[in-house]
């Protein structure tokens, strides 16, 4: 019962394969996903993929994957045509992949899933016998450790993801393809795993494909970089023979706002004067502690202040307990204990706290976590004033004529594709649905407290000024603004002051004029 | 097996069709029967069933009829349907559920139609005129059934499985455990009650733990028999029969039966409808009740476990019963908490209403009526 | 001593008895739902097996023959269970309730024929032949289906454990993504699982036709095939647990005869709700709006 | 479940109909509408074929069998009143899955709340025996109702606070609820001269639930229909064009951004499956006030389950609970005709109804797989 006879085994770690794409192109219906896409991973190299949300990275390797084969195109391995219809056959080419998200089963330990993971599972699985030769891979292959035994719903964000790679190494995929795959680590952790990638490149023993929209990553880390925008080849090269700038022209293209972006800084509004601890406190969080998903503590004795007239961030790696922090700020998770104060009073995330203290909040992910999918881009608006006049009569009748009407001029000023106001708010695309809950948001006035999370993810370089701009706009106004993100330089663009998040507790605080991005990596890191 | 239930749409069909041609000017009664269960579920709903199958064949009759009809509005309707679009002049709804209230809703609106029910208690002062019922008294062949039992027991201890402690039921567990200690005065009799009509799993549970404490002779009152004599077949218990002939299922330990002949029911209250009687005329007594003397109810053929001796005790008893001189409650009885119920020398009579409303238990029944 | 042995040898029995068809819907239930669809339909394919069983064991002589026909029939509405609950926009929980109108409709409909007829029954195994004792006997007579749903119960555990399909049934259970991810077809092992699934509901049919009680009537489930869902839960997904489970509503359905046949006479009706409001409670205590039920799969009841 | 609240939530412009060019324009505005008729109508149509294939198998002649069905459920006055007798009180359990659907909750207790519902009423009419018939009808309509909501509730309630499945919650509180009324018929509220048939003491006849009559008109079925009427209007009104349908319908769509908004999940899910449940209840109510006068095990007769059929056939939605429920109330009155007038056995009603909510559950599946019917 080997795993790969040893013959081929011998030609896998010598010899990894060459991957090229010859014009693939795939369609949606009317609608060109990727076209004509072309490019190269010579063996043993790392090839980048870079481009903004939605221009296309993805389709493109679920096209290598076999998940949807392309409309159009070929695909050579080590030089060779090869049809993949199926990630089955994806598999027998040793391609594998590593996702953003997680394909760990959560209920299975890390031996259970890296059997499964096999192509060729034996119809009984002999346990000792795997155990064993898992326990020897760790032991000798494996570049770095994760515990066996444990389920993968126990294990935490950098260990599923290290557990991903491993996966694939233990698969004895040739050509790896890796989907931004350090979102979830620390920057520590993010180099040293991509450092480890990369020396087996060096070895010879793999070829990688990374998707990242990181230009540190691609600097530091890959051999040849290929930008996509919107579908298109944007451009195409070897890293060495580019500069930043050059990429991030491709990635934009001539579009003048989107051109705008990185050379005028959005956060132009004066900073506030005055030191934050004079100003009132609109928001005070007093130990809180909240339970995660599996009933395992993930905000620890969290404690901070956030004031009017302030922009507060907080930083961190994804899944250090930020999401859940961000839940019990929109009332949506009970907290374990602490208390969360507004204006000096108890705030407890009912209705009418949030109309008296005028506290928004805007969510991650805004389809899952903030739209009900199937009303109505109107009746999605009209969350924050639904039970108000004119939308609504004596408190209790609805007056749809009113909900679509205030929905109007909001699509109009966000720039909302949508068919019209009474279209289901999930028929709408990622970035529309962001503007629509953005519009929501930021247009009910007086708004007092605003919290924030991940508020760009998915949107261009113009929305994402534009949000910024809003957020800025909304400070100087008196609003207290507290931003969550996982991109640290986002954070230091728009916040007056900056928290570190680490495995759910606050673990260091800096205004942001005078932040260290180093001394923050490494408190993101968890080692203070 | 005996197919119990022949099937008669097609040739009894055929047959009145070929006798309405033959004689025209005979005018045919419709007859409706309504049942609350499946027809052939082996017991109460197969041997009204039965009936009507029989009465079916009586020249100048056609019979429609409803099964699983539930005791709600539905059986108003049904009974209306046969009323408004089969023709049906007389009804015979015969589940005790039916009579109040939809028995009596119905036949104030259609009161040219007798509505004849199976076991109500009818009221003349406060019932329609057209509103008739009609019971046997099982009870007698149950008695019939416990003398058998008694004397096959080796034991002495008898059970008994029921649905509910209603009184059709304590009266049949009453005249059952009289008739077993008639046979043997020590015998006991347990009663197990499952808590609804037809509960298979149960029923055979009740046989299983009954027969384990070293009862040997069963017999029951539920809805379908079959479970409950199939289970104490294979236990190597005696079993007594209900509702209908179930010896094909216990060829060994099958004594006999208490039966019910509705084909004889059906066919007289026929024959007196033809001959131009009816309830609203007077021509129809508003009560009928019968036994073993009027034909109502009969032993199923004895099983080859029945002694000699037993066999003499039960012919006597039911030739007693068809004389007309014997009840089964007689004095003096106590039941079994120890109070009197009868009086030495006196009797609780077959027509007596408190036969139809019993309560209690007599002495050596183990089990309770709560 | 002795009688305090004999009563609970015959508590035992009963659990016994009654437990073994409880074994195989909640078996079939497990594996069901282990795949990631809740069947609600499993009262139709017990029904409808049970009708299979006694009829084809009527007609062909040979009760094993209606196992096997019973198996065929729970497969057939398994597999229209899983085409449909696997459609855009249905929802399994509907597709279950309309299977067991139409399963029982069509097992009553088909049914009339063979409720009047015997048919021959599975022969019980007389371990207690030893004993001269007539319930030492009768409580030592077991179906062979009982051990056919014990060795299932242990080969199901296994299954899931350690073979290749047990694992991907379990993957497309507890994360669909990640089993498309690994190339699984949802599809086909969530087919497979609801067929294999039901055809075990409907072997647990023949055992109350052709057992215990052992006759074809309309009346013979009570609903044991509907309180797999809940048994399933009593268990955990827990195949062995589900044994464990089963036994014990075996017993509880028991307890009312039981408890009469021993003096105790009131509140029968109230006993006869014994095991759902034993399961209830037993829920109660054990979820928690915080985290789902440990061994639940992550799909259920999710739509995915 | 999907597509109820997006074609009911969109109207159609109505201004633009008058426009020179209709074509596109009535193609964008009626076509979901249209989908959301023909869909279900084509389903049943298939149904009907299937059915009918079944009865051909049968030996039976389907057109026979369904001018039969035809004729004693909506062919004369006379079949046409008992239709409506069988759809009052589909139409109030109906209700008790489609409200709770709403909130994304598969709720399936209809029987149980019935038989609670039922018991409340009894006991709110036996205490009430002298009151003025309106009065204490509305009594024990209100009791049924408290006795049914609180029964959903519990389901809900477990739902909220211990994450317990309402689904099989439900299930097990039906089988609970029917030991408690046979409990209570048996013992602490036995009539002792409901002999044979054990049931609690009849309310007074002059508190009983009359029939419909205007003036000289009168129907034979009684004025549980009207309620069940008026709830499914209410409900609707409650659902669609009020705040509190707002946020029931916003959970149903997304707890967690309901949450975001403030919205009390958890009070108004409760008041949700109250109202269901409740619902439900008074279906009962209308069973012992208008039928039984009493209550006794004949309350649990099945209509909480055919309710759910409805609830799934309408899409929960509560305006298509009314000719749903007149469509299942005709298949169940005619379920008698087959018998007598085909020899079909009394579980050909069952297996019509197994395979018309198979087909209709299939249909769901169509929505959206038609372009013509896009905008």
């Amino acid at each position: 019962m080997t795993l790969i006879p040893p013959e081929n085994l011998e030609r896998f770690t010598q010899a990894p394969a060459s991957l090229e794409l010859y014009r693939i192109t795939k369609k949606f219906g009317d609608f060109t996903a990727a076209d004509e896409i072309s490019l190269t991973v010579p063996p043993g190299t790392v090839h980048a993929l870079l481009g903004e949300n939605g221009a296309g990275k993805s389709t493109l390797v679920k096209c290598v994957m076999g998940f949807h084969p392309a409309t159009s195109g070929e695909i050579m391995v080590g030089g060779h045509v090869q049809e993949i219809q199926h990630p089955s056959d994806a598999r027998k080419y040793g391609i594998g992949m590593v996702y953003q998200h997680f394909t760990l089963v959560p209920s299975m330990t890390v031996t259970e899933n890296l059997v499964l993971s096999r192509p060729d599972v034996p119809a009984a699985v002999n346990w000792k016998q795997e155990t064993a030769r898992l326990e020897e891979f760790m032991a000798t292959e494996a570049p770095f450790k994760v515990p066996l035994h444990k389920r993968a719903s126990e294990l935490a964000a950098g260990e599923k993801q290290k557990t991903e790679i491993l996966k694939q190494l233990y698969l004895k995929s040739r050509i790896l393809i890796l989907d931004e795959p350090t979102s979830v680590l620390t920057p520590a952790e993010a180099t040293e795993v991509l450092a480890l990638l990369r020396q087996m490149t060096v070895a010879g023993k793999l070829s990688i494909i990374i998707i990242t929209h990181k230009f540190r990553e691609v600097f530091s880390f890959a051999d040849d970089v290929t930008v996509l925008r919107r579908g298109k080849l944007a451009g195409q090269g070897k890293v060495k023979e580019l500069d930043r700038d050059t990429l991030a022209a491709m990635m934009m293209g001539g579009a003048s706002e989107a051109k705008r972006a990185p050379s005028a800084p959005p956060a132009t509004g004066p900073k506030p004067t005055a030191p934050a601890s004079t100003r009132r406190t609109a928001l005070r969080v007093k130990q809180l502690s909240v339970l995660g998903d599996n009933g395992i503590t993930a905000v620890k004795d969290v404690s901070f202040e956030l004031a009017a007239g302030e922009v507060l961030g907080i930083a961190g790696v994804a899944g250090n307990g930020q999401r859940e922090l961000m839940e019990v700020l929109g009332g949506q998770r009970p907290a374990a204990s602490g208390t969360l104060e507004a204006h000096d009073q108890p705030y407890r995330g009912t209705r009418r706290d949030i109309l008296t203290h005028q506290f928004h909040t805007l969510p991650e992910e805004p389809l899952r976590n903030a739209c009900a999918p199937m009303l109505s881009v109107a009746e999605n608006i009209a969350l924050r004033t639904f039970d108000q006049p004119p939308q609504a009569r004596w408190k209790w009748l609805l007056n749809f004529r009113a909900i679509r009407k205030s929905a109007l001029p909001l699509i109009e000023a966000y720039s909302i594709k949508t068919r019209g106001p009474d279209t289901p708010i999930r028929d709408l695309s990622g970035g529309n649905v962001q503007r629509a809950i953005l519009a929501r948001e930021l247009s009910t006035r007086p708004i007092k407290i605003l919290v924030v999370s991940e508020p760009c993810f998915g949107l261009d370089f113009a929305a994402t000024d534009f949000v910024h701009q809003k957020i800025t706009e909304a400070r100087d106004r008196g609003v207290a603004v507290l931003v969550v993100s996982s991109d640290l330089d986002e954070l230091l663009k728009i916040t007056d002051r900056l928290l570190v998040m680490s495995g759910g507790t606050i673990t260091y605080e800096t205004p942001t004029a005078t932040a260290d991005v180093a001394v923050i990596g490494s408190h993101m890191a968890g080692h203070g | 097996m005996r197919r119990l239930l022949p099937r008669f749409p097609h040739h009894t069909a055929a047959a009145l069709a070929l006798f309405a041609t033959a004689a025209p000017s005979f005018a045919e009664t419709v007859m409706g029967f309504i049942y609350v269960g499946p027809k052939d579920d082996y017991g109460y709903n197969q041997a009204h069933a039965e009936g009507g199958a029989g009465v079916g064949k009586v020249p100048g009759v056609k019979v429609v009829e409803e099964a699983s009809v539930p005791e709600t509005n539905a059986v108003q309707e049904t009974m209306l349907n046969m009323v408004n679009i089969d023709g049906a002049s007389v009804l015979f709804p015969t589940s005790f559920g039916y009579f109040d209230p939809h028995i009596l809703k119905v036949a104030k609106e259609a009161p040219e139609v007798q509505f004849l029910h199976c076991g109500g208690l009818y009221d003349e002062k406060k019932h329609p005129k057209n509103v008739g019922s009609y019971f046997g008294w099982i009870y007698e062949a149950q008695y019939v059934n416990g003398i058998v039992a008694g004397h096959a027991s080796k034991s002495g201890k008898l059970g008994f499985i029921a649905a509910k402690p209603i009184p059709q039921v304590l009266l049949n567990i009453n005249a059952f455990a009289l008739g077993a200690r008639k046979a043997n005065p020590k015998a006991t009799v347990k009663v197990v009650f499952t808590g609804d009509w037809a509960m298979p799993v149960k029923e055979a549970e009740a046989a299983n733990s009954l027969i384990d404490q070293g009862i040997d002779v069963l017999t029951c009152h539920v809805d379908s028999p079959k479970v409950i004599t199939q289970t104490s077949e294979r236990r190597g218990a005696y079993v007594c029969g209900y509702h209908a002939n179930a010896a094909a299922l216990a060829p060994k330990g099958y004594l006999t039966g208490a039966e019910w002949d509705w084909s004889s029911v059906y066919s007289k209250y026929a024959k007196m409808i033809q001959d131009g009687k009816s309830l609203m005329n007077g021509g129809i007594p508003h009560l009928i009740r019968g036994g073993f003397k009027e034909g109502f109810i009969k032993m199923s053929p004895y099983g080859p476990a029945v002694s000699d001796a037993a066999k003499a005790d039960a012919d006597a008893a039911k030739a007693a019963f068809m004389a007309g001189t014997l009840e089964v409650f007689t004095g003096e009885l106590k039941d079994n908490e120890g109070n009197v119920k009868v009086p030495a020398g006196g009797a609780l009579k077959r027509d007596d209403p408190a036969i139809e409303s019993m309560s209690w238990l007599v002495e050596g029944v183990l089990g309770s009526t709560k | 001593m002795e009688s305090f042995w004999l009563v609970t040898l015959a508590i035992l029995a009963g659990a016994v008895r009654g437990g073994t068809p409880f074994l195989f819907v909640s078996l079939g239930e497990c594996l069901t739902e282990k795949s990631g669809k809740i069947n609600l339909g499993q009262e139709g394919s017990l029904l409808a097996g049970a009708m299979t069983a006694y009829a084809v064991s009527h007609h062909s002589g040979s009760p094993w023959y209606g196992v096997l026909a019973a198996m065929g029939t729970g497969m057939a509405l398994g597999l229209l269970f899983a085409w449909l609950a696997q459609l855009p926009r249905t929802n399994d929980i509907a597709v279950g309730i309309a299977l067991m109108l139409f399963g029982s409709g069509i097992a009553f409909f088909f049914g009339k024929p063979y409720i009047q007829p015997s048919a021959p029954l599975l022969p019980g195994i007389p371990l207690g032949a030893w004993s001269s004792s007539s319930q030492i006997q009768a409580a030592l007579r077991i179906c062979p289906l009982f051990f056919l749903g014990l060795l299932t119960a242990f080969f199901l555990a296994w299954f899931l454990r350690s073979t290749r399909w047990g694992l991907q049934i379990r993957a497309a259970g507890d994360q669909p993504s990640a089993a498309r991810a690994l190339g699984i077809s949802l599809k086909s092992v969530r087919t497979w699982a609801a067929m294999a699934g039901s055809g075990l509901a409907a072997v647990g049919g023949s055992y109350l036709s052709l057992y215990y009680p052992g006759a074809w009537t309309e009346a013979i489930s009570g609903g044991q095939g509907l309180m797999a869902v809940a048994l399933v839960i009593f268990a955990r997904w827990d195949p062995k647990m589900c044994l464990v489970a089963s036994l014990l509503f075996g017993g509880a359905q028991s307890v009312g005869p039981a408890l009469q046949a021993a003096g105790i006479q009131t509140g029968y009706y109230l006993w006869n709700a014994s095991p759902y409001v034993l399961t209830l409670i037993v829920m109660i205590i054990t979820c928690s709006t915080k985290k789902s039920l440990a061994g639940a799969p992550g799909a259920l009841a999710t739509g995915e | 479940m999907a597509e109820l609240s997006a074609t009911s939530s969109g109207q159609p412009g109505s201004p633009g109909l008058a426009a020179p060019t209709p074509g596109p324009r009535l193609k964008r505005a009626w076509g979901p509408a249209f989908e959301a008729i023909l869909v279900p109508l084509g389903a049943i149509l298939l149904a009907l074929v299937l059915f009918g294939l079944f009865c051909k198998a049968q030996g039976q002649d389907p057109f026979k069998v369904y001018a039969s069905i035809y004729k004693a459920s909506f062919g004369s006055w006379f079949a046409f009143q008992n239709t409506l007798m069988r759809t009052a009180p589909l139409m109030l359990t109906a209700l008790c899955t489609a409200l709770p659907a709403r909130l994304g909750m598969i709720v399936i207790g209809n029987e149980g709340a019935l038989v609670m519902g039922g018991i409340g009423a009894v006991i709110a009419g036996l205490a009430v025996p002298a009151w003025p018939p309106h009065l204490a009808l509305g009594l024990m309509a209100l009791s049924g109702m408290i006795w049914g909501g609180l029964w959903i509730s519990l389901s809900a309630g477990l739902r909220q606070y211990r994450g317990v499945n309402e689904t099989i919650s439900s299930l097990l509180l039906n089988y609970i609820s029917i030991a408690i009324l046979n409990h209570l018929v048996n013992g602490p509220m036995k009539d002792p001269s409901s002999l044979n048939k054990p049931s609690s003491f009849p309310i007074a006849e002059e508190i009983m639930l009359g029939r419909i009559t205007f003036g000289d008109f009168t129907m034979r079925v009684h004025w549980g229909l009207g309620y069940g009427l008026v709830a499914c209007v209410i409900l609707w009104f409650l659902m669609q064009r009020t705040t509190f349908g707002y946020q029931a319908r916003f959970i149903g769509a997304n707890p967690k951004a309901a949450r975001l908004g403030g919205l009390p999940v958890n009070r108004t899910t409760l008041i949700t499956c109250f109202l269901a449940g409740g619902c439900a209840g008074v279906a009962g109510m209308v069973e012992v006030a208008a039928v039984h006068g009493r209550a006794n095990e004949s309350l649990a007769a099945g209509f909480g389950y055919a309710g759910i059929l409805v609830a799934f056939v309408a899409r929960f939605h509560p305006l298509a609970i009314v000719p749903v429920s007149l469509l299942l109330g005709g298949i169940l009155a005619s379920s008698g005709i087959l018998q007598r007038a085909h020899k079909l056995p009394d579980s050909t009603s069952l297996v019509f109804q197994g395979l018309v909510f198979l087909v209709i559950l299939f249909s769901d599946s169509l929505y959206g797989r038609f372009k013509i019917f896009k905008p």
